[in-house]
């Protein structure tokens, strides 16, 4: 394919001030270029600075930072050079950006229609009809159900999926040669993030418009660009055609981070000796649940507070036998958190559904033995919030050990040691606050806490989503080892369904509280019962799939 | 709809409950924490010409003798129904006593107000726009150091340049507490300045938080992004956000202000109900007190109401909640 | 504190600063200005007595001299020092300031756990009081206080204290609830730890970095109440000296002699300045966000 | 020898004529134009027209009682002859003048019936002339509203005796009765209901009320029906309550050109602007009593002599007054204007004090309790510190503390109760039967002067009042202040002197040892 350079990226560098006589460099010397109607991807871990680069493309940079050097051409013309009108008219006009977080990049007190209609008055981009049909065109483009509906309502009254295709028709609002998209789909579920990717794939198409995809996302960049761009550290360690970098990754970073990605096929065997007829450790037969009023809600003198509407649960049985994992696997309100919680005994109302290894366990953990308590553990999604900002390392893995097994401080120092071996962490962090850990490490240490009361069950509640891909496949590596040393039983919660068949025995599917599908690992990967569990594995196959297969502009 | 109507029909109902309890603890401060109104009100030497009993027959005359839930709730419902009684001597009606007065400090106050929140809204913009930057630095130098001058400070230094030396104003307010309002409004200008110098710094740092916040904001970022101006950004976009934290501080900056006014109508002799409860502190006249704690509250409590009803209207997300709660 | 404001001692100083939060925070011009001027408010505060070593009420000499070695800032209207009289002139204000807002934040913090970590009904109850309280302007607020605790400096104490302790609760519940959303105290929770022991060691070691700033900024606006009652007549009274009433006094002779109101007005305002400009920059440095500060 | 007639004729009209004056009998009095008292000063051309405006810092204490500015009472300061007259006036030299009175005399020796002869042709404000029923209906109202405890203590009835005169009869002897009737309260004013007299604003005095905020301030005009004929000069009066900064801002920047009581440390802020000062002979003395019903050291007499000896006066009116040596007090509530006032030998004497001390026990000094005091001066503070000091160097330690007149009341009462702590008093400049009359201790009284010295002043001074002879009277009001002094039952702290500034425009403007007795008809400005 003969290519002329729309973009022309030459010795691009980038500093953010850290101090008053200090800078750190984000970006180093970023050449490349891309041709006109090309789809590029910009892949790396967080801190890469992936970001930086998308918004270096609309001659941005983030408050605190700046371009320190290079040229950034598009379509001839040195973009970090514009300023004054014509930097307004380049914005949103000549190129645009599509923001990761479409909840908080939309104003929370403008109606959508007020969002378009103000940039089609900004662009002068109605065309020949007013601001407000042009938006209900566009809204309709981006096959929006009600447009005229949408068009009324305020950001928070939409779906992810929703907000989504509104900030792209915002986008798209002066028709930009150039859009950006920087991790566009990482805040919505896998089922609207295929249906989102579809349509921008087919307006590219329609538009021949340059499309350049940031995400840390290798299935997303390899459904969705022709090239891609592999940063490490503010460099780029690799460029090329996404099928040849992805297939035949030249450099080692690059090969870790495509090793990293949980992929359907490889979801584990079950064991027969794991699911073999033992008593289960943990049963919950027909549980139903819904939330009551809240603490303060509802009371005549709190007028302002928020309440939403209640998740439920309704009839969820399952078994867990020792040392073997159920995944649950479900999208955001499934309820699957509410499932963790009330066998952690955060929320009472069990109603004595759910037995822990044969006996029933009561609504709230407060309200068990403390043997009980020991025996079923529970890990948090964010560790920043799971672990007290104000303790040490050696406090907070301590704490249990004193509590469940009466150790003295310095009898427990041994045991501490012994657990951060085990979970690959430096005896130099004994003394550290969490805010002087990594997320990684940060982790690892609510696992070392969890596991310091040798539990027979762990409940593990997203336990990785926020965490990079190589740093996820290095905790569930861990997890795993545990596992089997321990005898464990993990309850494996995510959105993630490779994440959760590769860790997992079982799966339970769920969706609006209730269960969809639940089998052995094996038979939901490959004969699943239920058309949403074949929808969510659509969405995730198809992703997973694709790596060898080109990419989507290709498949439309 | 009609469950925001609800939603005011609570506040409403909540905003009564709390001017209750305001009452009561006006009532158990002024009439029954040590001594009692005849004790506190009868001048030291007179009071030694009373024997017990006469000091008896007074306090029945005055019903402090009966028990305090009928003695409290007497006291609520005159406030509640603005009677605010008679005096304890002269047994004048109170409300004619601080009638203008309380006009008065209320057209300094919402002056002062008007005056502070346009100064704010200007100031908070230009200093967000570039934080850290050269003006933000200046005007947030400048307000920190008149937040740190006291209103007595800033009222006197005023009196003396602008009244004495400059002679633009008059140094001492002549005018009558029940002079036309017009020139009550006027008389109130180095007040108002005087007032604002002090209290407008407070606001301004909630205000610039607030924008600085609004400003590092994701739709703020794709506002600009998408091509458009810095200014309509900051009025459009940064600024109704940038707003609820300060208008949540309402309450607050409204009894401040009225604390305020207090000092600064003393320095400048303004015709308002601060002369007036100091007066009355001094002659311990208990039901003016009352009135005066009273409608002071209510009026911080009103400013509050508005304050929430104007959220409501900048924040689309407090109305659905209100739907749900 | 002291060997902070050294010049030569302050690079030394520095490099030895094992926490990076405070070694940033000292690498802002605007935070050790604020560090040095409260620094000095303090060592005048507590050291007073021996730096000015006339009594501040005896007649020293003749009425309004100008300053000299033996009168500092030269003598008040009636012949006292007043050098000494401005030392002495913040030290009261700021003792009974800091008992009176240590008292309050002390209530304040019981009771904004309570009402952020219990909630309920009691939250409900200790918020609607606060709401009251809060609804009476300050300064009337105090003048019905004093009518009912009387007129003594020992009982501007708790006249201070009440009148600190509903915005201090409103902070205190609003943190203690925002910690409590936590995951650390579920994790506390599912341990089985007790009410009690959850508030003592998961919650109340969050708040300290709140209560300092709390402490720091409620005590120089106490300072700048107490003289604006001076300044009405309803605080500290003649002949111990107070800076409010030195301006008051100072503005009797505001056009012959202007530097008798400069002085007071100058310790006041450098005090706030100084406060402000602390802890601005060691909430910036530790990472408190300014939208939680009352 | 006098005849018994003359004798009372005299004793009637001495008090008329003023000190170089002639004996002057009341016909030519009404005869002249002007009374004598209101004479000019020599050389002066006064000029009609303009308009004072002053401020004062020494508000009337009743004012906050109510909201009528138009009533004497509630007036906004103590100034009252400018809208209104009483039947008697002080004048500078404390003379006894017949202001809305003609004349008077006691009717027999007996001293309890009065009679006055009111000025004829005096017109209200309303246009009303005034006649003895209005004289009447005043001075009853003024009983029933308690307008003064001199003439409560004493009246008994009063009648008119024809359209000009009334006659008063008294529950016991007073031969100085006239006195009493020259308090500035006691304003004649237009006969009306009980409950509508005194509450309209109208007198007869030289300015016509024409609105009044008694918080603030009061605008009155000429009284062109002055029955001072020719008076007063100026058209326009006006009056402001400030405090004494805000009086030094007003007079700075012109809006005042005269203010009443300033603070006499803030002298120059007056005169280096130009402003003229006048001060009074005297003024207000401040009084510290001490009780005796509790078995404190102040019960010995050589300590209160003591305390008295260590007061260092003359430094207060150095540092405060600018003015050492210029006043005089003994202990009593006299001060060195009366006449029959007999000074201390030695005013100020610490050694001799410390020699008391140590007589009565306390060769090293001792400790007061505490003592509280509202300020009614802006000075009282400046000379509360002094006094402090001036004891403390005779060894005599005492906490001299201001209390905001908010709470004080109730805090003295608190403390004062059975217990018996010093109590400050202000105590204004009047004649001795007043004066002395204070030092009476009332029966219903807790804390006030007791023991045999007590008893024997109370008779003495029963005595006093009633004997017809005024040398011999005189003589026992001396015998009077021996005892007190012999006693010291009470304490003069220090006196002040009322001044006043003014622009130099404005002439004739005097400051009265009696705060209340100034007065407006004679002042006028040089335009």
């Amino acid at each position: 394919m003969e290519r002329t350079p729309h973009i022309d990226v030459r010795n691009l560098k980038l500093v953010y001030k850290t101090g008053s006589n200090s800078e750190l460099t984000a970006l180093d010397d970023i050449n490349f270029t891309l041709g006109k109607g090309e789809t590029l991807g910009i892949v790396g871990e967080s801190g890469c600075g992936k970001s930086s680069l998308a918004r270096a493309f609309l001659s941005y940079t983030r408050p605190g930072a700046r371009i320190a050097d290079g040229q950034l051409y598009v379509s001839g013309v040195d973009i970090l050079r514009l300023d004054g009108s014509g930097l307004l008219k380049y914005r949103g006009g000549r190129a645009a950006l599509v923001p990761q977080n479409p909840l908080s990049s939309l104003t929370p007190h403008l109606t959508i229609g007020q969002h378009l209609t103000e940039l089609i008055r900004q662009h002068n981009a109605n065309g020949g009809i007013t601001s407000q049909q042009r938006a209900l065109d566009l809204l309709a483009a981006m096959e929006l159900p009600d447009p005229v509906a949408i068009y009324k309502r305020y950001p928070h009254q939409l779906s992810g999926g929703q907000r989504q295709r509104v900030v792209i028709a915002a986008a798209l609002v002066a028709e930009p040669e150039l859009i950006v998209l920087d991790e566009p789909t990482t805040a919505l579920d896998k089922t609207v993030e295929s249906q989102v990717l579809l349509l921008v794939a087919r307006l590219q198409k329609e538009t021949n418009t340059t499309l350049v995809y940031v995400s840390h996302d290798l299935n997303v960049i390899a459904r969705m660009c022709e090239r891609v761009l592999v940063m490490q550290n503010g460099k780029v360690v690799e460029e090329g055609e996404t099928k040849s970098v992805f297939n035949r990754p030249q450099t080692e970073y690059t090969r870790t981070l495509i090793a990293a990605i949980p992929k359907l096929q490889h979801a584990k065997q079950p064991s027969p000796v794991r699911l073999a007829d033992s008593a289960p450790i943990l049963t919950v037969k027909g549980l139903d649940f819904t939330y009551g009023r809240p603490k303060n809600a509802g009371s005549l003198f709190n007028v302002f507070k928020r309440v939403s509407p209640p998740p439920t649960l309704q009839d969820i049985s399952l078994t867990i036998q020792p040392g073997s994992t159920l995944g649950v696997v479900g999208e955001s309100g499934s309820g699957k958190s509410t499932l963790a919680s009330l066998v952690a005994g955060l929320v009472d109302g069990n109603e004595g559904k759910i037995t822990f290894d044969g006996k029933p366990l009561s609504g709230l953990a407060t309200g068990r033995q403390r043997e009980l308590r020991r025996r079923v553990q529970m890990i948090f999604q964010d560790p920043a919030s799971s672990l007290n900002p104000q303790h040490s390392v050696e406090q907070i893995i301590g704490r249990p050990l004193q509590i469940f097994f009466g150790m003295t401080r310095a009898a427990s120092r041994d045991r501490i040691v012994e657990l951060l071996e085990e979970l690959d962490l430096p005896v130099t962090c004994l003394g550290r606050l969490p805010r002087q850990l990594s997320g990684g490490q940060q982790q690892r240490v609510a696992i070392a806490r969890a596991f310091a009361c040798k539990p027979d069950l762990v409940l593990c509640d997203e336990v990785t989503s926020a965490l990079d891909v190589t740093v996820q496949a290095h905790v569930l590596g861990l997890m795993k080892r545990l596992q089997r040393e321990h005898n464990t039983a993990y309850l494996f919660i995510s959105h993630d369904l490779p994440v959760v068949a590769d860790m997992s025995d079982q799966i339970l599917v769920l969706e609006g509280g209730r269960i969809r599908d639940y089998s052995d690992t094996g038979t939901i990967l490959n004969h699943p019962n239920s058309p949403y569990t074949r929808k969510l594995l659509e969405a995730f196959a198809i992703a997973s799939g694709h790596i060898a297969q080109g990419n989507l502009k290709n498949v439309i | 709809m009609g469950s925001i109507m609800n939603m005011l029909g609570r506040r409403l109902i909540l905003s009564f409950a709390i001017l209750s309890l305001t009452s009561l603890i006006v009532f158990l401060g002024t009439e029954v924490l040590p001594g009692d109104a005849i004790t506190a009100t009868i001048p030291a030497e007179e009071l030694a010409f009373y024997t017990p009993e006469q000091l008896a027959d007074l306090r029945k005359e005055y019903g402090l003798d009966r028990p305090l839930p009928v003695r409290f709730l007497e006291v609520w419902e005159r406030l509640f129904t603005f009677d605010f009684g008679t005096t304890l001597i002269k047994k004048e009606p109170v409300l004619d006593h601080i009638a203008h007065p309380m006009i008065n400090s209320g057209i300094l106050a919402g002056l002062a107000m008007l005056v502070m929140l346009g100064l704010v809204l200007v100031l908070g913009i230009l200093a967000s726009l570039k934080p850290g930057g050269r003006l933000d630095t200046a005007i947030s130098a400048t307000t920190l150091f008149t937040y740190s001058m006291p209103d007595f400070v800033v009222g006197n230094v005023f009196v003396v340049i602008f009244a004495v030396w400059l002679g633009l104003t008059p140094a001492v307010i002549f005018a009558p507490t029940n002079a036309p309002k017009l020139t009550i409004l006027l008389a109130s200008l180095l007040p108002v300045a005087a007032l604002c110098i002090h209290g407008a710094a407070y606001q301004f740092r909630l205000l610039r938080a607030g924008m600085v916040e609004a400003l590092n904001s994701d739709y703020v970022e794709r506002a600009r992004l998408a091509g458009l101006p810095t200014w309509y950004i900051c009025i459009r976009h940064a600024l109704p956000v940038a707003m609820i934290p300060m208008l949540n501080g309402t309450a607050q900056f409204v009894a401040g202000l009225l604390s305020g006014s207090v000092v600064v109508e003393t320095v400048f002799k303004y015709p308002g109900v601060g002369s007036e409860l100091l007066r009355a502190l001094a002659q311990r006249e208990i039901p003016t007190i009352q009135a005066i704690a009273f409608l002071a509250a209510l009026a911080v409590v009103t400013a509050n109401f508005i304050a929430d009803l104007a959220i409501l209207g900048l924040d689309p997300r407090v109305r659905a909640s209100a739907q749900h709660g | 504190m002291a060997d902070i404001s050294h010049p030569s001692a302050f690079p030394s100083a520095m490099r030895k600063l094992k926490s990076p939060a405070l070694r940033r925070a000292l690498s802002e011009p605007a935070t050790v200005f604020g560090l040095v001027l409260v620094a000095i408010h303090l060592f005048l505060a507590v050291f007073g007595p021996w730096i000015a070593t006339h009594d501040t009420s005896a007649l020293v000499g003749d009425p309004m001299q100008i300053p000299s070695w033996d009168f500092l800032m030269g003598t008040d209207q009636i012949g006292r020092d007043y050098f000494s009289r401005i030392i002495n002139g913040g030290r009261i204000a700021l003792m009974v300031s800091f008992f009176g807002v240590s008292l309050a934040l002390f209530v304040g913090t019981a009771l904004g756990i309570t009402a952020g970590y219990i909630g309920g009904r009691v939250d409900e109850i200790i918020m609607r009081i606060v709401d009251a309280m809060m609804s009476i302007p300050e300064l009337i607020l105090i003048a019905i206080l004093t009518l009912a605790l009387g007129k003594d400096v020992l009982a501007l104490i708790p006249v201070i204290a009440i009148v600190y302790t509903w915005g201090a609760i409103r902070v205190i519940r609003a943190k203690t609830i925002s910690l409590s959303m936590l995951d650390f105290v579920r994790a506390a929770e599912l341990r089985g730890e007790s009410r009690w022991a959850i508030i003592a060691r998961e919650i109340f070691p969050n708040l300290t970095g709140i209560l300092g700033v709390e402490l720091a900024v409620r005590i120089s606006s106490a300072v700048l109440r107490i003289s604006a009652l001076s300044f009405l007549g309803l605080g500290i009274s003649q002949p111990t000296p107070d800076w409010g009433l030195m301006v008051q006094e100072a503005m009797g002779v505001v056009f012959t002699d202007p530097w008798f109101l400069l002085l007071p007005a100058l310790m006041l305002s450098s005090l706030i300045v100084g406060v402000n400009f602390m802890v601005d920059g060691l909430s910036r440095a530790f990472g408190i966000s300014s939208s939680e500060l009352g | 020898m006098l005849s018994k007639r003359d004798f009372l004729q005299l004793l009637g009209i001495g008090f008329v004529a003023a000190g170089t004056t002639k004996i002057l009998g009341p016909d030519i009095a009404a005869a002249a134009d002007l009374p004598a008292w209101a004479a000019l000063p020599e050389g002066a051309s006064p000029k009609s027209g303009g308009k004072l405006v002053y401020g004062q810092t020494y508000p009337n204490w009743a004012i906050g009682t109510s909201g009528n500015g138009k009533h004497p009472y509630y007036w906004i300061d103590l100034l009252t002859r400018s809208i209104w007259n009483c039947l008697i006036w002080v004048d500078h030299d404390f003379k006894l003048q017949g202001e809305l009175a003609e004349s008077w005399q006691p009717a027999d020796e007996s001293l309890t019936v009065w009679d006055f002869k009111l000025r004829e042709g005096v017109m209200f404000h309303n246009g009303r002339e005034m006649t003895s029923a209005d004289a009447v209906a005043s001075i009853n109202a003024h009983v029933a509203q308690k307008g003064s405890s001199f003439i409560n203590k004493w009246f008994n009835k009063v009648e008119a005796q024809g359209q000009y005169g009334i006659r008063f009869t008294l529950n016991a002897p007073y031969a100085e009765w006239p006195f009493a009737l020259a308090e500035y309260r006691i304003a004649i004013v237009p006969s009306a209901s009980p409950e509508l007299i005194l509450t309209d604003g109208i007198g007869t005095g030289p300015f016509k009320l024409v609105e009044v905020d008694n918080r603030r301030g009061f605008r009155a005009v000429r009284n062109e029906n002055y029955w001072l004929k020719g008076r007063p000069f100026l058209d326009e009066l006006e009056g402001y309550i400030v405090n004494s900064q805000t009086a030094v801002n007003g007079f700075r920047s012109g809006q005042f050109n005269a203010v009443f009581n300033i603070d006499p440390t803030t002298s120059g802020q007056y005169e280096s602007t130009g402003g003229i000062i006048h001060k009074s002979k005297g003024g207000d003395q401040f009084l510290l009593s001490l009780p005796k019903n509790l078995n404190l050291v102040w019960n010995d007499p050589r300590i209160r002599l003591a305390i008295s000896l260590a007061v260092d006066r003359d430094a207060i009116n150095t540092i405060v007054y600018k003015d050492p040596g210029s006043w005089v007090g003994n202990d009593t509530h006299m001060s060195g204007l009366n006449a029959e006032f007999q000074p201390r030998a030695k005013p100020y004497d610490p050694e001799t004090a410390k020699r008391l001390l140590a007589e009565a026990g306390h060769p090293s000094g001792l400790n007061l309790p505490a003592m509280v005091y509202c300020p009614s001066f802006p000075e009282e503070p400046k000379i509360m510190a002094i006094v402090a000091e001036s004891l403390k160097k005779a060894g005599i330690n005492i906490d001299i503390r201001e209390m905001p007149c908010d709470g004080f009341n109730d805090y003295v009462v608190q403390v004062n109760g059975p217990i018996g702590r010093p109590a400050r008093s202000l105590v204004g400049p009047r004649n001795p039967a007043i004066n002395l009359g204070r030092m009476v201790t009332n029966a219903s009284e807790a804390a006030g002067w007791k023991g045999p010295k007590a008893d024997e002043f109370a008779s003495l001074y029963g005595k006093a009042i009633a004997e017809p002879d005024e040398a011999k009277r005189t003589e026992m009001y001396h015998e009077l202040q021996s005892i007190v002094q012999s006693d010291t039952p009470a304490l003069v702290l220090g006196g002040r002197r009322n001044m006043l500034a003014h622009a130099p425009s404005v002439q004739n403007l005097r400051s009265h040892s009696q705060n209340w007795s100034s007065r407006f008809d004679d002042v006028w400005i040089n335009v």
